[in-house]
């Protein structure tokens, strides 16, 4: 297994937020994780990129014990966050933002390749991030995210904000990404996109993993699907 | 029916970017009107032009038949335009029935804020969207959920004749975009509402027009079937896979 | 004594003040304009460098003693910048106005240090020889040592300016500011970038320091005067770029010389009333870095 | 005091307690440091008493100026009920506790500070100074210069009352011994160390000299530019003597040989009581004496004078004796006394030059005795 | 809230010994000063480092009406208008920035201000200030006693306190709160957010000249340090001490400022800027309980 979390669990000061999270993920396998609002996907992905401090329990990057690790240090491990609400630094421009997050020389990812996934970000790399449109400014995080070279990514909701057409580059993107080798965990709403880049579904229910089934299984199980995420068919 | 507000050639610049290039847009009382487009299309600047947070480099706005161009951002406020953030700026150290009363008031400096007849209305505008025992509690200690729900509710508590609201959805969950497709729905037919939105379910539920906004000008104003159907729209905007999907309710 | 000497004059001044300027405020701009530090104790580093610059050469510098000063100072300055980046850490998130009284704070007890150590005297020093002394050309008569002055900050000014505006350091820096997770995320220890910014804005104000001692003579009150000075072309300049800084100091040196032998009657008010001016106009400063597109 | 002397003063119905307001913090804290030397080293001359009493001494911050001057003078007055007060550098100091002093109906003795009004006009019967006003200082060099082939000369001081007094007691002085005045200037006092705008104004004025008034760290950098500009080779610096008085003259170095200034002191003076004087304080605090310890010392010395023909201490009694002490003989800047409450006192024309190795205002001429309102 | 501090403070006199009463009524005014920039601070957001000038420019128009006029409280209300002119101009171009360039424009306010009043020797009497200023006259009482200085201090200090209670509380008090946590909301809901600060701004002035009158009355004597940094950075930290956004706090503030500065500063020969030094750094270490108050409440968010 290429990340492996066992038993973990986080919070915001006093409050715990997570209970105990177990979760695995092979190396180059990509994973969905669903939830309502608030059940703590969020929470998650921050503690397992080091932003916020275990509690308990213990996480695994290819085998070596990355338990509380500082951010930068996972980062130079080779995880990767797309954060929720984009965090983009609003002072900087497009380029300045590969430009400090490119690592190894931007092998893989070179900032060429992202415009053509995002042209509209190539026509905006003199701008500050501060001006970008919503949807801009998200195609500039997934961006960042992937100039570091990662091996794990971590994407908190990728396609809010973004348009339709956008979202399917986005999904081509994902499913791109894993053809390449990269691990991929994400949280989503978006079920089209969802489903589509991933081959796993994991559901989170107050701060634990409550339900973990194949892509396609899922598709077919629309009760469990709706009595976990709370639609309204 | 005249139209409520009217967007006659709007241009809008960024230093050299040339963002909006003559957007002509006619809203009538009572509408559900989205605005839809790809990202950067310049649907939240035209919003803000309405609002009157920019002023368009060309071009005229007009409301109930008024040039109100050059109008500041207050006084449009008072005129009944109102608004509601997509990022929450609520008043984090005031209460959630402070941020209503603040609305209720529209703009007068010394109305008397401590009154029954407004601490009733308080609570109504808070009830309407299920935060009625919220009312002394700070801003600052209330959950996302019950965030975007208050911001909802002072953005009504102001009374505005048209409410401009940026993605309303974005981020929530199914669960909540239903309670807001309900909300939205629950507006007064008073209300005339002009909405940004990127998540079609609910811009097909909640719209009686949709515009599409597209390289700075308005491709297509229509309904929601004409929207869909055309193939320019589903060109730009919609893009070819979305329907291919079926059973899969969108936002999960 | 001819017009156009008194012009010439009146602007070589202004120069040799403007980047002696620009080299004290580059250090505040980086620390207050990049990670957002308000440090008012910057002055008291100024002064620290002029101190040393006598304490080590006395009245008439040699150089040995130069080049131990300026050792010195480096040491000195690296040393306070860590402290400082120690003292202000638990601050970052708080308000400009805490930061201000803390470092105001730490101004004053530096200043009652550097008292005691030093004396309540002004204590002039001469650069060593060859560096000292008037120059004449063309019967044209001016100080040598405020030559040398322009031609070691224009290497200083073009030192910063590069690594700060054609690198990707700046970035970094106001990376650094706006988002430190999102930097660390990048791979970058941030922590390690606050305390490198420290390091080099408190390097940059004791080198001042050393390189202003036979100009503004080491003496009490000094540090608040200069601290107002770099205050001023900072905010002037806008935040988050050098280039603001720069502009700024070399217009504020020419108000100095030129502004006051043109406006005798103004002198008092030119500096605040220029600062009032601008800001008026524009109101977060000359640059800005959040408008237009950048390079 | 310490709580000794505090002790010995309440056995004894005779002491009386001596509030010294002095700078001991900001620009001006070398001369208090001056100033409570020159206080010090006479009451261990002369057994810690004034007047034959045994004297407590409470220091009081005076600070940069009234904000904190004139609350420590309300605190020694109020909580501390001094007898006399004794000290004050800054003329706003002095002339913002006038009235406080005057509703006390306690002396001051002013040690430096150099207003004019503090001692004309509206003045306070209480209030009374061994120092000098900045005019006469300046008069003295105004009426020195006309005398001599300095036809047109620049004035220069700081944009402050002081230098305003100087730049006009200099004037004045100098229009009535025929000089021309070739122009004035007033840079931004405490703000500025540039004075090379100024400088250009000078060398293109046509004056055949410079008088100026600076003080402090403005007086270094001054100096300093005044040489490094070249203006010191055609045109000579004249000045009044806290130019180049005390610990500002080491740090002028070589650009300060040869400046002419007066003072109505200086360590050179060769009179008996001056070399008494500058013995004992060089062997009790290891460095010349200068003209702010001279007028503390002289203070307690008037002070002795007043205390001695008084049975009780207070504030009218005091200004009494005050009036009636005539001519002072014995001081180390030579014979002096009292006209409206201020010094008449001799003046010195002084030339920067090394003695023995070391920086001093030698004595040139005794330009003989002013009135303080000149 | 007011009555029963205000009671207590009125009998002081008769209890405490002169010097604690002159020391007393310096706390008043200076709180009152504090008080009004915590208006600015505390309610509004906008700190300002140039609150003195107009705490000096009340205390030159009064100082300047009893000299050439009248020495009758009309000089306070001279102090008042006077500030509130001055402040409506300064404001006018203040508040239109915000955070450190609000801070420099303020300050570059303050230090004008203190150049003026240097430099315009005829009316201001330049370095060496407005000295001799005559006592206030009530009715043909001259008050120049400790204790009737107090009294006619602290009724136009419970008059300014007032005020600034009234424009910090109720209705006004949460539109400028609203204005301090989003302008940009607050526009939206129809408030002329800069008109709104402007009058924030010229209500603290003018209460901060009518400290200045204070001063005037009871110091008898303003020089230019009155208007400049030293005062506007003290007030400060006075409101800072106190807790920003309360209600005595900046009054128990500027107790703790005074009696450092005057009494203890005075006497531990000349430790007077190290002492506020250490207490600078202390309060923003160990005492950010003042301020705690709304920003705890932020860091929720
Ligand atoms: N900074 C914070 N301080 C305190 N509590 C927090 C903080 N951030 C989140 N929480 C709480 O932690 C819980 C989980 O939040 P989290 O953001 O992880 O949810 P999520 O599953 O990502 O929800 P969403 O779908 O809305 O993004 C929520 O109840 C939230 O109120
Ligand atoms: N302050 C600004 N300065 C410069 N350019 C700006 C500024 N604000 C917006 N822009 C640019 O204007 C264009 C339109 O922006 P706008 O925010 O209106 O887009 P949008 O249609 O709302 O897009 P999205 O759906 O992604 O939110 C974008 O390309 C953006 O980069
Ligand atoms: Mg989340
Ligand atoms: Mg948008």
């Amino acid at each position: 297994m290429f990340l492996e979390v066992r038993e973990l669990s986080a919070g915001y000061g006093q409050g715990r937020v997570l209970h105990g999270v177990d979760l695995d993920l092979p190396a180059g396998g990509a994973l969905t994780l669903l939830g309502r609002n608030g059940v703590g996907k969020t929470t998650l992905v921050s503690t397992l990129a080091g932003l916020l401090p275990p509690t308990g329990g213990r996480v695994l990057l290819d085998g070596q014990d990355v338990t509380g690790w500082q951010p930068h240090r996972l980062a130079r491990a080779g995880v990767a966050l797309v954060p929720q609400g984009r965090r983009v630094w609003p002072a900087l421009t497009v380029q300045e933002h590969f430009a400090l997050a490119t690592r190894h020389g931007g092998r893989i990812w070179p900032q060429e390749r992202v415009f053509q996934l995002f042209p509209r970000l190539g026509q905006r790399r003199r701008h500050f991030a501060g001006q970008l449109s919503g949807g801009e400014q998200q195609m500039l995080a997934i961006g960042r995210a992937l100039a570091t070279d990662p091996q794990v990514v971590l994407m908190d909701e990728p396609s809010e904000g973004l348009a339709p057409v956008v979202v399917d580059h986005v999904a081509d993107a994902l499913r791109a990404m894993v053809q390449a080798g990269l691990t991929l965990l994400l949280v989503e709403h978006d079920l089209h996109l969802a489903l589509d880049a991933a081959q796993e579904v994991a559901v989170m229910v107050r701060g634990r993993i409550a339900h973990r089934c194949p892509t396609a299984e899922f598709r077919q199980d629309l009760p469990t699907m709706q009595k976990l995420l709370g639609v309204a068919a | 029916m005249t139209a409520l507000l009217h967007c006659r050639d709007v241009q809008h610049r960024f230093g050299a970017l040339e963002v909006l290039r003559g957007v002509q847009l006619a809203v009538t009382v009572g509408e559900r009107h989205a605005l839809i487009g790809p990202n950067g299309a310049g649907k939240s600047t035209l919003l803000k032009l309405i609002a009157g947070e920019e002023r368009p480099s060309g071009g005229s706005i007009h409301y109930r038949g008024q040039d109100i161009t050059r109008y500041p951002a207050y006084r449009r406020a008072r005129i009944g335009i109102g608004r509601g953030f997509q990022h929450s700026t609520l008043l984090e150290s005031l209460s959630a029935g402070q941020n209503v009363a603040l609305a209720l008031t529209g703009g007068r400096l010394l109305a008397r804020q401590g009154d029954c007849r407004r601490l009733a209305e308080v609570d109504v505008a808070l009830g309407s969207v299920g935060l009625r025992d919220m009312a002394p509690v700070p801003v600052a200690a209330m959950s996302y959920s019950q965030r975007r729900r208050l911001e909802i509710a002072v953005a009504l508590a102001a009374r505005p004749q048209l409410l401009l609201l940026d993605e309303p959805a974005a981020g929530m969950s199914g669960e909540e975009r239903g309670t807001l497709v309900e909300l939205l729905r629950a507006v007064p037919p008073t209300v005339t509402v002009v909405f940004v939105e990127h998540d079609l379910d609910v811009v097909f539920d909640v719209a009686t027009r949709v515009s599409v906004l597209h390289l700075g000008a308005v491709l297509l104003t229509g309904t929601g079937q004409e929207v869909r159907r055309s193939r320019e729209v589903q060109e730009a905007y919609l893009g070819g896979r979305r329907e291919e999907v079926p059973g899969v309710p969108r936002g999960a | 004594m001819p017009t156009t000497q008194i012009a010439v004059t009146a602007m070589v001044n202004g120069l040799a003040v403007g980047l002696l300027l620009f080299i004290i405020a580059a250090g505040l701009s980086l620390i207050f304009g990049m990670m957002d530090v308000l440090n008012l104790a910057h002055g008291s580093l100024f002064l620290t460098g002029a101190y040393l610059a006598w304490w080590l050469g006395g009245e008439q510098q040699t150089w040995p003693s130069l080049a131990r000063a300026v050792v010195a100072v480096i040491v000195v300055g690296a040393a306070a910048g860590g402290l400082l980046s120690l003292m202000t850490a638990p601050l970052s998130r708080r308000s400009h106005l805490e930061q201000a009284l803390l470092t105001l704070g730490i101004a004053l007890v530096a200043a009652d240090i550097l008292s005691a150590l030093f004396g309540d005297d002004v204590h002039a020093t001469e650069p060593p020889p060859g560096l000292g002394g008037t120059v004449v050309i063309a019967g044209w008569t001016y100080p040598r040592y405020r030559l040398v002055l322009i031609g070691v900050a224009a290497l200083i000014t073009v030192g910063v300016y590069w690594t700060i505006e054609r690198t990707s350091m700046g970035a970094l820096f106001r990376a650094t500011v706006s988002d430190r997770d999102m930097v660390a995320t990048t791979g970058v220890d941030p922590r390690l970038v606050r305390v490198g910014v420290f390091v080099l804005g408190s390097v940059l104000a004791t080198v001042a320091g050393l390189l202003g001692a036979p100009i503004y003579h080491a003496r009490p009150g000094l540090d608040t005067t200069i601290l107002v000075l770099a205050l001023v072309v900072v905010v002037v300049g806008g935040l988050g770029s050098i280039r603001g800084p720069l502009v700024a100091a070399l217009l504020f040196g020419q108000i100095e010389s030129v502004g006051r032998a043109v406006l005798p009657g103004l002198a008092s008010f030119l500096l605040f009333g220029t600062l009032a001016a601008v800001l008026a106009v524009r109101p977060r400063g000359l640059f800005v870095l959040t408008s237009g597109a950048r390079r | 005091g310490n709580s000794l002397d505090a002790a010995a003063a309440r056995s004894d119905d005779n002491a009386i307690k001596v509030g010294l307001v002095i700078p001991q913090a900001g620009v001006y804290t070398p001369l208090g440091l001056d100033i409570q030397r020159g206080w010090d080293l006479w009451l261990r001359q002369h057994d810690g008493k004034l007047g034959g009493r045994r004297v407590t001494t409470v220091v009081a911050d005076e600070g940069e100026g009234p904000q904190t001057g004139v609350p420590a003078v309300q605190k020694l007055l109020q909580n501390d009920q001094v007898d006399v007060l004794v000290g004050i550098v800054s003329s706003a100091t002095a002339l913002g506790v006038r009235d406080l002093v005057t509703s006390a109906r306690k002396l001051l003795l002013i040690a430096n500070a150099g207003a004019g009004a503090i001692t004309t006009g509206n003045s306070s019967p209480y209030i009374w100074r061994t120092s000098f006003t900045n005019a006469q200082v300046a008069a003295a060099m105004g009426a020195h210069l006309a005398g001599s082939d300095v036809r047109r000369a620049y004035a220069i001081a700081p944009d402050y009352v002081a230098g305003t007094e100087a730049i006009n007691g200099f004037s004045k002085a100098y229009r009535a011994g025929g000089g021309t005045i070739a122009g004035q200037s007033q840079p931004p006092f405490g703000k500025t160390q540039d004075y090379q705008p100024f400088l250009s104004r000078i060398q293109s004025s046509g004056a055949q000299g410079t008088f100026c008034f600076f003080g402090g760290a403005e007086s270094v950098a001054f100096v300093k530019q005044y040489s490094q500009f070249g203006v010191s080779r055609t045109i000579p610096l004249y000045a009044s003597g806290f130019l180049v008085e005390g610990g500002v003259l080491k740090a002028q170095g070589d650009a300060a040989d040869g400046i002419l200034s007066t003072l109505h002191y200086t360590s050179e003076l060769d009179n008996p009581a001056n070399t008494a004087f500058a013995q004992a304080f060089r062997s009790a605090y290891g460095a010349a004496p200068t003209v702010y310890a001279v007028q503390a010392w002289d203070a307690a010395a008037v002070l002795s004078r007043a205390v001695a023909q008084v049975n009780a201490v207070d504030g009218d009694r005091l200004s009494k004796a005050l009036k009636g002490v005539g001519v002072i003989s014995d001081s180390p800047r030579g014979p002096w006394s009292f006209v409206q409450q201020s010094p008449r006192q001799n003046f010195y024309l002084r030339r920067v030059q090394t003695n023995a190795g070391e920086r001093v205002n030698a004595v040139i001429k005794d330009l003989g005795p002013l009135d303080p309102q000149s | 809230m007011i009555a029963g501090p205000s009671l207590v403070l009125a009998a002081a006199p008769l209890y405490l010994a002169p010097y604690a009463t002159t020391t007393l009524t310096r706390i008043l005014i200076f709180g009152l000063l504090a008080a009004s920039l915590d208006l600015l601070v505390g309610v509004v957001g906008l700190p300002s480092l140039g609150h003195a000038a107009f705490f000096g420019v009340g205390a030159y128009a009064a100082a300047w009406t009893a000299g050439h006029s009248t020495a009758s409280p009309m000089a306070l209300v001279v102090a008042v208008l006077a500030a509130a002119v001055v402040s409506l101009v300064a404001g006018s171009v203040a508040v239109r920035s915000s955070g450190v360039f609000f801070l420099m424009l303020t300050l570059a306010v303050g230090e004008l201000m203190q150049q003026a009043a240097d430099s315009w020797a005829s009316v201001t009497g330049g370095s060496n200030g407005l000295y001799g200023v005559p006592a206030p006259s009530l009715w043909g009482h001259v008050v120049d006693q400790p204790a009737t200085t107090y009294w006619y201090v602290l009724t136009f200090f419970v008059l300014g306190m007032v005020v600034l209670r009234l424009a910090s509380t109720s209705s006004p008090g949460m539109v400028l709160r609203g204005v301090r946590d989003s302008e940009i909301r607050m526009r939206a809901l129809g408030y002329p957010t800069t008109r709104v600060k402007l009058g924030a701004f010229v209500v603290a002035g003018a209460v901060a000249g009518l400290a200045g009158g204070l001063l005037a009355a009871q110091q008898r004597l303003v020089t230019p340090a009155d208007v400049g940094f030293t005062t506007s950075a003290l007030a400060l930290l006075a409101v800072v001490i106190g807790g920003t956004g309360s209600w005595w706090g900046p009054c128990l503030g500027a107790a703790l400022v005074i009696v450092i500065r005057d009494m203890l500063g005075a006497s531990i020969d000349g430790h007077g800027p190290l002492a506020l030094g250490l207490m600078f750094v202390l309060v923003v270490y160990l005492m950010p309980a003042g301020i705690a108050r709304f920003r705890a409440r932020r860091n929720v968010s």
